[in-house]
This record gives C-alpha cells, structure tokens and sequence, in this order.
C-alpha cells in the first residue's frame, strides 16, 4: 500500500552536473578512461558493468574523493558554480550508524552535522514514517536487523534536500518491501527535479538512462606513468 | 621538476651521474682515512680516540642531510604529486637510518673512553637517537600499508610533519641537556675545532656523501624498476582476462 | 545554503564525539583505568621507598599520561571510518581540517581531561612534593592538547590499517617528546622553588604550534584515506 | 708497527667503530646493488616472454611493451 506522503513543495534549483572524459588509476592501475556523463534535473542513470569495471571507483570520483586522473567535473547551480561536497549525498555498502546511539539520536546529529540546522521534528518523523522505522525511533541502533539498519542507512536522502543522489548497489541484501520503498522514494526525487546515478545490477522499476562502463576499461598499451 | 618527467629520463641521468660519483668516492675516501688515522696529531686531551671524530660527525651530518633529502622530495611528492619525488623518500630513507645508527654507535665508542661510559645523555646524542625513531616511523608507514601510491604519500605527510617538529625537537634535548648537565668533562667537538682536524673531516664528509649519491642512486634505479615490474605483471594478469 | 552557523556544527561534532567516548566501546573509560594502573606499577617496580618515588613522581605521571593518550587515539577515526559515518561526516559544511580539530577536542575533553582531574590522586601515591600538585595540573592543561593534536596526525595516517595500534606509537611518540621535557621541567622546577614559568611558556608554544600543524597534517591523511 | 694499534690504548675502540661504520656501510651498498641487478634480470625477462608471446598470438606488429 502506499503510505500517505505530503505534497512536497520545495522543489529543486536547476541544476547541471557534468563529467568530461574522466580518467581514474587507483593502486597504480588504470580502472577507466574517458567516460562523459551530464545530469540536469529530473534525471535517473543507472551504471552497469561487470564487477571490477569501477563503478564504486566512479562514484567515488564523482562524489569528490577520489581525484581524477584526466578529465574533470563540474556542477552548476542556477548557472553558477556550486561546491559538489555541499550539493550530493552518497549512499556506499556501509550503512553510516552508530550502535550506541538510538534512531532519533542518530537523525538529530546527522542534521546538525551535515546540514548545519537543527532538525525539524516534522521531518524526522516524516522520514522516518516513510521507511517505516518511526516505531523503532527510540531504540538504540545496536538491536536493529540488517534490513533495519540499511532502510536507517538510507534515512540521509530524506533527512536533508540534496539534489544529487549517488548510490552503489542500494538494493543488495533488501527485501522486496524495502525495494519498493527505495523505488518510490527515488520516484519522488525525480518528480521534485533531483538527479540521482544509481550503480546496480537488478531491475529498481524506474526507467532512466543506462552506462554501461564495460566499454570504458582503458586499453592495452596505456600503462601509465611506469610503464 | 618536469627534467625528471619520465622515469627514462632519469635513470639515463643517473647513469651520466654514477661513474663520476663513483670516481669521487674512489679519490677522497682513501685520502680521508689517510688523513684521519695516520696524518693527523692525536688531539692533546683525547689523544688518538679522536679518530673517531673523523667518522662520528660526518655520519651525523649525513643522517640530518639525509632527512633534509627526504623531507624535500616528500614536498615535491605532495605539491606536485610526482611519481618519482614519492619513491626519493623511500629509496634514501635506509640510507639516512644506516648513518643515523652509525652516527650513535661511533659516538657510544667515543664516549667510552672520553667518559667512562657508552651512553651519555648528551644533548645531541639524544637527538640523534630520536631522529632515528623518525627515520623508523617513515620507513614502516611505507611497509604497512598495501598501496604503494597510498604508503608514499602518507609518509610524505610524516616526513614533512618530521622535518617540522626536529627543530623543537633538537631545541627541548638540549634545554633538557642543560637543564640536569652532568660534569660533562669534555664538549663533543671542543671549543672550536682546530685547524688541522679540519682537514680530515671535510674529506671524510665529501667521501660519505659521494657513497650516499651512489647508493641513492641504486635505490631509486630499483624502485623504478620495482613499479615497472608490477605494471608489467598487472598487464600480464589483464591480459588473461 | 542559507548561512550557517559553522560554530554550531563545530560544537554538535564535538558534543557527538564525547558522548560516543563514553558511551558503551567508547575509549575513555579504558584509558583512565589503565593510567590508574600503570602508575602503581612503578612503586612496586621501583620500590616504596618515599624519597626515590617523590624523586621520579612528576616524570612518571607525565610518562603515564601520554602514554594513556595513546592508547585511546588509534581508535579516534578508524571507529568512524569502518561504519561509514566519516565519509559521511565529510559531506559536512565544515572543512575536513575543522572537522579533525572538532575530533582532536573532543577526544581531550573525553579521555585526557578526566585523567589530568586524577592526576594529584595519583601523584599522591608517589609520594609527590605538595609544591608540585597545582604546578602538575597546571603544565598537564596546558601540555597535553599538543599530544591529542599531534596524535590525531598518526590517528589519521593509520586510520585505514587493521593493527594500526603500534604503527600509531611508533610515528607519534618521537613528535611528543617537547611536550614531556618542558611539562616535567615545569612541575619539576616548582618542586625546586625555582621560577616554573619559562617551562610553561614553552609548553603552550608547543601546544600552539602542534594546534595549527596537527589539522592540516591530519585532514591531509583522512583526504588519503578516503580515497 | 704496534704502537701504531694500539693508538695509545684506545686502540680498540678507534678500529671497532671504523670497522662497523665501513661493514655496515659496504652492506647497505651491496644489498641495494644486487636487488637491482636481479630486479633488472627479472625485468627482462618479462618483456622477452612478452614479446614471445604477443609475437605467436597476435600480429607481429610491434606493440609498445617492447621498447621501454
């Protein structure tokens, strides 16, 4: 059933947020080379690829870790610059929690810290409603199960408004209820002018643009500065 | 930075520089030793345990001139990022430890028949005993980490952060030194060093730092093939697919 | 982004790291047991005699401090970087050089100040001069957030090692040295009756110059080790 | 010559810290020179099994890996 979900007002800035031939080594090796990718708003892409590809390597790259090796990336808000690290919000294979903290500890110190603001006791209740932990708010995070801690994990999307989204591999190890949840909550970000690249190998039931990095792997003879 | 650009040019550098370190290695070390243990006067105080000046404070000099090396080329690693500035660290580090420890051991038989004893708490003694945990810690960041290009530049960070605090360093031993001084009989290099010792120790220094052109040298040639062996290896293993 | 209040962040950052060292696997409390223990090791390794334990009272208490500062830092970022929570915490506003200081901080105020505020219990155990306990308290306030700052260098550099624990002591312990030599001086030198202010006044120059080295060393190797 | 030993009694200490500074010195020196020297042999031959086997699988143009 779908749970009942205000209107969201606010709607995001337009935005554009470009890669140019983007080249990453890491540990010495070559992972990918010249791939270009731009998002405005309203748009979903998925990253494919075999393992190994790079898809972690780049995210990463594109969330501001990892400095390319050739090419760059830039992020235009309102047709001026804006800073990537204030502007994107990451979602990895670590979930981001703290055992002795309880949920709402948790959600009160996310907010102050990434965010700056003090949280809106609202919006914390709302987002905790729509991943269906509003029952466990108060429960130290060290008694959750997996599936519990990964819907907690992805209580950062909803806590804050970040227009950019990325995540790697959201739906490995979640059951088709939580599946459904990540599909709408994705849903609603698009239709509120987000952008989000999403590496993942099964179907999330959203249609949106595919890159497929197995055509990127950097040839043969580049080896690098050794070789 | 940009003559080093490429590995190949480098070791084509270092293979011009070699021969000719070699030959002053070859001219001064000879004529240094000469000099030190049989030209020279046995000083008046210390008589002929003097000697070992001769090969006690160029070490010393060496170890600080070593760190200076790698404190420098982890600059240029950071600033720059240049592959080649990262492994100069690597490849000068044992050497700069191997004269760190020498520089303590001549001195410890230094002391023992100037004072009595092998181990004085003199001022620069100690540093040079903890410049030598600095080299330690610069060496096993390099092996404790799996990435090489990770492992250099974290200890590029602890070099530079090194180079930093030896000053404060060297300054709070020989305040400590001051502060509870034994009745050191005798300073390390005198009042002021007298004319003739001089001569020996200037060669003898020249000697030690053509040796540490050569062996740097070595090092950095074996690092560089070092990374040239593991992208061949990894190219191999890519190309098996 | 309207403005925000970067101090505000600055003190939430630290209010979440003190309460996470005291919490159930925080540090603290581990830290101030072994600073308790090890000092009444020397006695029984030294032997009850009052004069030689008053002689090495101050070294000692000063040595065990540090020591148990130590011991609580390896774990100062690697807890946070194994769940996920510093890649997250490096979306903040705040710079990754505030971010490291607000850490540094924090873990002085969990773990080293409690050690300094029973630092005269113990130095009552060695037999300490009572000349030398405000003098003791004084030269450890204003010394030790030097060894919590340049301990967080080391922190940082071994925070993506598994045993990184004696990697840790092994870069640190050299950089602590001025802080232990002008520290004992001055307590030594108010036991003495001689004027302690020229050995504080260099204890704060160190602590001020590891206060402005630590947060740039530090941010420089989490950026490493975020990669 | 004896005398010349002895060194006025400090005769010992004088050749043993020559001595260790000159041994350990020639070790560094010599282990750096012969991992070298290996590290070159293994180099090669890498790059001759190489050529050999990208001569027999793909054309005989003359890929890169071999000039260096």
């Amino acid at each position: 059933m779908m749970n009942k979900i205000k209107k969201i007002q606010s709607n995001y800035p337009r935005l554009v947020f470009e890669a140019a031939n983007l080249g990453v080594k890491r540990g010495g090796r070559h992972v990918f080379g010249g791939i270009s990718l731009a998002l405005t708003n309203r748009t979903l892409l998925y990253l494919h690829g075999a393992n190994g590809t790079g898809k972690s390597t780049l995210l990463r790259t594109l969330s501001g870790r990892l400095g390319p090796a050739t090419g760059n990336i830039s992020l235009q808000i309102d047709t001026e610059d804006a800073i990537l690290n204030d502007n994107l919000m990451v979602l990895d294979h670590l979930n981001g929690l703290k055992n002795t903290f309880t949920l709402l500890e948790h959600c009160n110190y996310f907010v102050r810290i990434i965010n700056g603001t003090p949280p809106e006791p609202q919006k914390v209740m709302h987002s905790l409603e729509v991943l269906k932990l509003h029952h466990l708010a108060t429960q130290p995070i060290k008694y959750f199960s997996s599936g519990q801690r990964r819907r907690a994990a992805l209580l950062k999307f909803l806590l804050i408004d970040r227009p950019i989204w990325l995540m790697d591999e959201p739906t490995v190890g979640v059951d088709a209820e939580n599946r459904k949840t990540l599909a709408m909550m994705l849903e609603q970000h698009i239709k509120k002018g987000g952008a989000a690249i999403v590496a993942t190998h099964d179907d999330i039931g959203l249609k949106g643009e595919i890159l497929s990095l197995d055509h990127y792997t950097p040839k043969q003879k580049d080896m690098g500065y050794w070789s | 930075m940009h003559i080093f650009a490429n590995p190949a040019r480098f070791v084509r550098l270092a293979n011009k520089i070699l021969p000719w370190a070699i030959g002053v290695l070859a001219l001064c070390l000879p004529y240094g030793l000469y000099l030190a243990i049989v030209a020279s006067p046995p000083d008046y105080q210390q008589g002929d345990s003097v000697r070992i000046m001769y090969i006690h404070v160029p070490s010393a000099w060496m170890a600080m001139f070593t760190y200076m090396v790698m404190a420098s080329a982890s600059l240029a690693a950071i600033v720059w990022r240049h592959p080649l500035a990262l492994i100069a660290g690597k490849a000068a580090a044992p050497i700069g430890a191997t004269f760190t420890a020498l520089a303590l051991i001549t001195g410890a038989l230094w002391g023992k028949p100037m004072w009595g004893t092998y181990w004085v708490w003199d001022g620069r003694l100690t540093s040079v005993l903890i410049l030598f945990f600095l080299y330690l810690g610069y060496m096993a960041i390099w092996q404790a980490m799996d990435d090489e290009e990770t492992a250099g530049r974290a200890a590029s960070i602890l070099a530079l952060v090194g180079v930093v605090n030896l000053p404060i360093i060297k300054f709070s031993v020989d305040w400590w030194n001051t502060l509870h001084q034994p009745a050191s009989v005798i300073r390390l290099d005198g009042p002021t060093i007298h004319a003739d010792l001089l001569g020996p120790l200037l060669w003898m220094a020249v000697a030690m730092k053509a040796y540490f052109i050569i062996v740097f040298l070595w090092r950095m040639k074996l690092e560089i093939n070092k990374r040239k062996l593991a992208v061949l290896q990894m190219s191999v293993v890519n190309a098996h697919g | 982004m309207t403005n925000i209040s970067v101090s505000s962040v600055f003190w939430s950052l630290i209010k979440r790291d003190i309460k996470l060292a005291w919490s159930q696997g925080g540090a603290a409390g581990m830290t101030l047991g072994f600073f308790l223990i090890a000092v009444t090791l020397f006695p029984l390794g030294i032997g009850p005699e009052a004069s030689t334990l008053a002689r090495i009272g101050p070294g000692t208490i000063w040595v065990i401090s540090l020591l148990a500062c130590l011991l609580s830092l390896d774990r100062l970022f690697q807890a946070d970087f194994e769940d996920g929570s510093l890649d997250d915490l490096a979306f903040s506003p705040l710079s990754l050089e505030l971010i490291v200081t607000a850490k540094a901080i924090a873990h002085w105020i969990a773990t080293i100040l409690p050690v300094i505020l029973i630092s005269p219990l113990l130095a009552a155990l060695l037999n300490m001069p009572n000349l030398g306990y405000k003098m003791l308290i004084l030269s450890l306030l204003i010394g030790t957030p030097a060894l919590s700052f340049v301990g967080s260098i080391g922190a940082a550099l071994t925070v993506a090692l598994r045993r990184g624990g004696v990697l840790l002591t092994l870069l640190v312990l050299p950089l602590y040295i001025p802080t232990l030599i002008f520290g004992v001086g001055a307590v030594e030198a108010a036991i003495s009756l001689t004027d302690p202010f020229p050995h504080l006044a260099l204890t704060g120059a160190v602590s001020m110059i590891s206060l402005i080295i630590s947060p740039l060393a530090s941010a420089a190797a989490i950026r490493l080790a975020l990669e | 010559m004896a005398d010349f030993f002895a060194m006025g009694g400090h005769g010992t200490f004088i050749w043993l810290s020559y001595g260790i500074v000159f041994l350990a010195l020639i070790i560094i020196a010599i282990m750096s020179f012969i991992e070298l020297r290996s590290l070159e042999a293994k180099l090669n031959k890498l790059k001759r099994n190489n050529k050999r086997s990208s001569k027999t699988t793909d054309t005989p143009e003359n890929n890169s890996t071999g000039k260096v």
